[in-house]
């Protein structure tokens, strides 16, 4: 269990405990999703997408000097980008081996985790997967 | 023709009751599956706790009463279609599986290399992907039929794809996604005097409006029951008799053989059975009987006639949102409404309007080709059925109004 | 293992509660379909009426939980059979469906002129027919492995044709007629050192005993949801991964598909959905989950033990009748029992049967093949399952002993 | 309406009356089947030959001199040839035309209709039919 991730999750889900009904909850979402930066344009290539039915994902990850693992992350939904912009917030800057061994509760806590389902439309459930996929891939590489 | 109020069906559907997300249900995704009322669930659940036998060839009694219910269902669709001949009607797992029937059947038999099959860009996957492996097996060509800025379809290349003298002409009643409602007697007339064969995609004409098969001169016609306030599993492959006795068999097994011999070959059973091999969906086919008998209880021309009111609101209301748009405008239209907004996204629509209990679908409602025709990724579908009112219209437009604020705020 | 006291589980299955023609009802057409536990009648209705919508791609609440229970369901199916994967587990309409999918997709694919499918003579005509279609169209050649005179594969002649190296083996795991236990792992070895692939149609296998794909080695196994005490109009295909990826799909349509164009053609979900096209039996699916979840509670030793104390019964009971004639008498056999008397059409016992409330199926049962190699017309054939009792069996020996007296007399 | 065929099926509805239970009538219908004239083998011709799934019931039909139909019938199931039997018995020597529009209303009135629905697997619906048939062909040609 990764402290940093630890912290991040409960701050995550202390931010959320304050909204009263689901709308309060994606108002706030949305604004996560605003205040992401867009990736360029030119970043959008499809070895980066991840596609789902209905909206699509974008994904890249790289290697921090000190090993780390930096992701940036896009998505043409804004619901969907709040979510990313939540994912990337707890991951960005964990080891490889963090993770990869990532466990998401945040999610099902703050009441979301619809949104992941396998089954869902939006490209979510796949791009944790990958990211948990980078993770073993940087890992590997040592 | 007497009028129908909502809040009286209502209460025979049980599932309107319930919350989601902590609000009151509105329904309105009608179009990709309907609701069912209290009578068919109850059908099923009577058929399952009293009379449940496999049918056909049965001494006892069960299988007696099992195959009576199961063939009376089977008079009740050739009614309301308005068939010839009962054994017209063959029940399939639903429209993809009868138009498959067809491609893999009727088509093996009569689509050779070179011929063309037509249908429409604003038809179903269902009614596109059975032809294009069809074509490609067969060294056939698929042509498709355009489809104006309307939503309609574009008359003078129809009458020019006809030309082509296709074998057959596969159209769809109703637009799953604009709405629209073709002339579908019109376009078979026109396909036969071109030589075709016709097949009309009733999945969302079925559950709507009055259809007569002789009326409308097709050669084939199918709909699901789901849509049609049936159970899931089961639907209705209409076929002119004359073609269904000369078309193969699909699928192989019991049920549909005469003889079985390993030595002499296998000879087939007369309609409808020679297409229903293996054990049916016995209580599926029961309660779609119910389920169109209590259509017919409250009649079509009933149920049109709200369902207009309500179509005709919601189209006026989410018309006049700033930076929406509707997709599909055709002057003779039914219960869907398709949208898009500016600079959103349709599948955070749809989520801002799941959070205040309002179904509607978003996405390509499998049709996307037509996505492609007009250009957008998806779109936000509010559809409706007997069963919604006024007020889940203001809902939907109101509800749409705030899901924006927020998303553009 | 726990035993199994059938007066409890009768308590579940409201039908055999009835009377028919006067008379309680006895139920011993279970081979034909299997009565429904309130359990699954329940779990059908309670999707009906409270979360009843169209799966996968939804935004909303609804469609979220229907899909939910729809793929969970698929779980307790990949479970049920221990497959390695749960998108092994492909939702079809029945066995007959699923064989026919098999035939026309990797039977189309991998079936060549000359090449040889080899089935049994106590096949069902749903694994014969889809094959007879197939070689047929291939021009490839129909091999069937001989029975002997108890009811049981030649050994000898199964060796011998697995010697033409079959492309493809389809084989009953138990057969409906006779109840004959094959040792399908036995076979499915021998099939694969000479090279075959090899089905098995589990119909009669899942209602009754542990199934474990793995353990049997098979590459395809079928089976049908309502023989298994689950609903009409769904079933199960499961296949090895790595074949069905290979394979081509059968039905076209929606849920199928990845991208749909009309210009560039046409590319394909992955598994399972690549064999699921069109609006799935979202009901059936569900509702078969929580059968197998009920066998499973109840335990299929359980079950095995109480129907093997049921079979004896009535093969002794049924054996010491002068003139009748058991037909089927393998040493590993299921609760079947089929039988003929002398002089006695197999019509005229079961209607008489039938007047004293007992159903049983007569006729060849979908087995001409068989029928033929008995030198029978039909047979009488009693078949029971985990809510009969030894009083039935009891009934059913003295019932046929005053039909065999009124119709001989 | 023809009123000799009215007579018999009052006649057969009140020999049933008299049943109180089905393995009674049940018991008279074996009697009756097997009271009936085999036909012999050499006449049991495929073109004769009315298949049901299970039995099967082969039916001849001639005319008398005086004109009406004489119909000679049997089957390999004794309850569907006791059936036969009762049909026979009903129509034998009516006139092609009374044969032609007969209302077999008896069938139902002894509780013995399920055995003629469509759906049933003797042969018995399609022979009744095949025997309208000959009335009309009788008929026809004068
Ligand atoms: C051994 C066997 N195979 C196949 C089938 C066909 O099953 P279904 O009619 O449900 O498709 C049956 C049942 O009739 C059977 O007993
Ligand atoms: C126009 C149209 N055609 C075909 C279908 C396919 O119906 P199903 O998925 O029930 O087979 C649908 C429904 O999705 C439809 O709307």
């Amino acid at each position: 269990m990764n402290e940093t991730l630890e912290a991040r999750q409960v701050e995550i889900v202390e931010e959320f405990e304050s909204f009263e009904d689901w709308m309060d909850k994606y108002e706030y979402v949305i604004e996560l999703g605003k205040s992401l930066n867009s990736m360029p344009e030119s970043a959008k290539l499809d070895d980066h997408l991840i596609r789902g039915c209905q909206s699509r994902v974008w994904l890249v990850a790289a290697k921090n000097d000190d090993g780390t693992i930096r992701f940036e992350a896009d998505s043409d939904a804004i619901i969907t980008k709040g979510l990313v912009a939540l994912m990337v917030r707890a991951l960005n800057g964990l080891t490889p081996k963090a993770v990869a061994e990532a466990d998401l509760w945040f999610i099902a806590k703050i009441g979301l985790d619809t949104h992941l389902s396998p089954t869902r439309a939006n490209g979510l459930q796949s791009m944790v997967q990958q990211m948990r996929h980078y993770g073993l891939a940087f890992q590997a590489k040592g | 023709m007497k009028s129908l109020d909502p809040n009286q069906i209502r209460l025979q559907f049980p599932i309107l009751n319930r919350e989601v997300n902590g609000k009151p249900l509105i329904y309105l995704d009608h179009a990709a599956s309907a609701q069912k009322p209290l009578a068919v669930i109850e059908a099923q659940r009577e058929y399952l706790s009293h009379y449940h036998s496999n049918v056909h060839r049965g001494v006892h009694a069960l299988s007696n009463q099992a195959t009576e219910a199961f063939e009376s269902a089977r008079r009740s669709v050739s009614a309301s279609i308005n068939a010839e001949f009962v054994e017209e009607v063959i029940w399939v797992a639903g429209a993809t599986d009868g138009i498959n029937l067809i491609a893999q059947s009727w088509g093996r038999d009569n689509i050779k290399q070179g011929d063309v099959v037509l249908i429409t860009e604003m038809e179903h996957h269902a009614n596109i992907v059975p032809w294009q492996m069809l074509v490609k097996a067969c060294g056939a060509r698929l042509e498709a039929v355009g489809v104006t800025d309307d939503g309609v379809l574009d008359k003078t290349d129809f009458q020019n794809k006809l030309k082509l003298q296709p074998k057959l002409v596969a159209l769809t009643h109703v637009s799953n996604t604009l709405g629209t409602i073709n002339d579908v007697k019109f376009w078979a007339d026109e396909a036969h005097a071109a030589g075709s064969i016709v097949l009309i995609d009733g999945s969302q004409a079925m559950p709507h409006m009055d259809v007569d098969v002789q009326a409308l001169g097709c050669d084939f016609y199918v709909f699901s029951g789901h849509k049609a306030y049936g159970p899931t599993g089961i639907g209705v492959l209409y076929g002119k008799r004359q073609l269904l006795e000369e078309m193969s068999p699909w699928r192989g097994g019991g049920e549909m053989i005469d003889v079985v011999s390993l030595k002499h070959g296998t000879t087939f059973a007369g309609l409808p059975y020679k297409f229903e091999a293996g054990t049916p969906h016995i209580s599926g086919a029961i309660a779609l009987g119910v389920a169109l008998n209590w259509i017919q209880g409250i009649g079509k021309g009933a149920m049109q006639d709200h369902e207009n009111t309500l179509t005709a609101q919601a189209r006026r209301g989410l018309g006049q949102i700033e930076g929406l748009r509707l997709i599909g405008n055709a002057p003779n239209s039914s219960s869907v409404v398709s949208f898009v907004v500016d600079d959103v996204h349709p599948y955070d629509i749809g989520t801002l309007l799941d959070s205040q209990g309002i179904a509607v679908r978003t996405g390509h409602h499998c049709t996307q080709p037509l996505m492609e025709r007009f250009g957008v990724v998806g779109t936000v579908r509010a559809s409706f059925g007997a069963y919604n009112t006024l007020q889940e219209v203001d809902a939907l437009v109101s509800g749409t109004q705030r899901a924006i604020r927020m998303l553009k705020g």
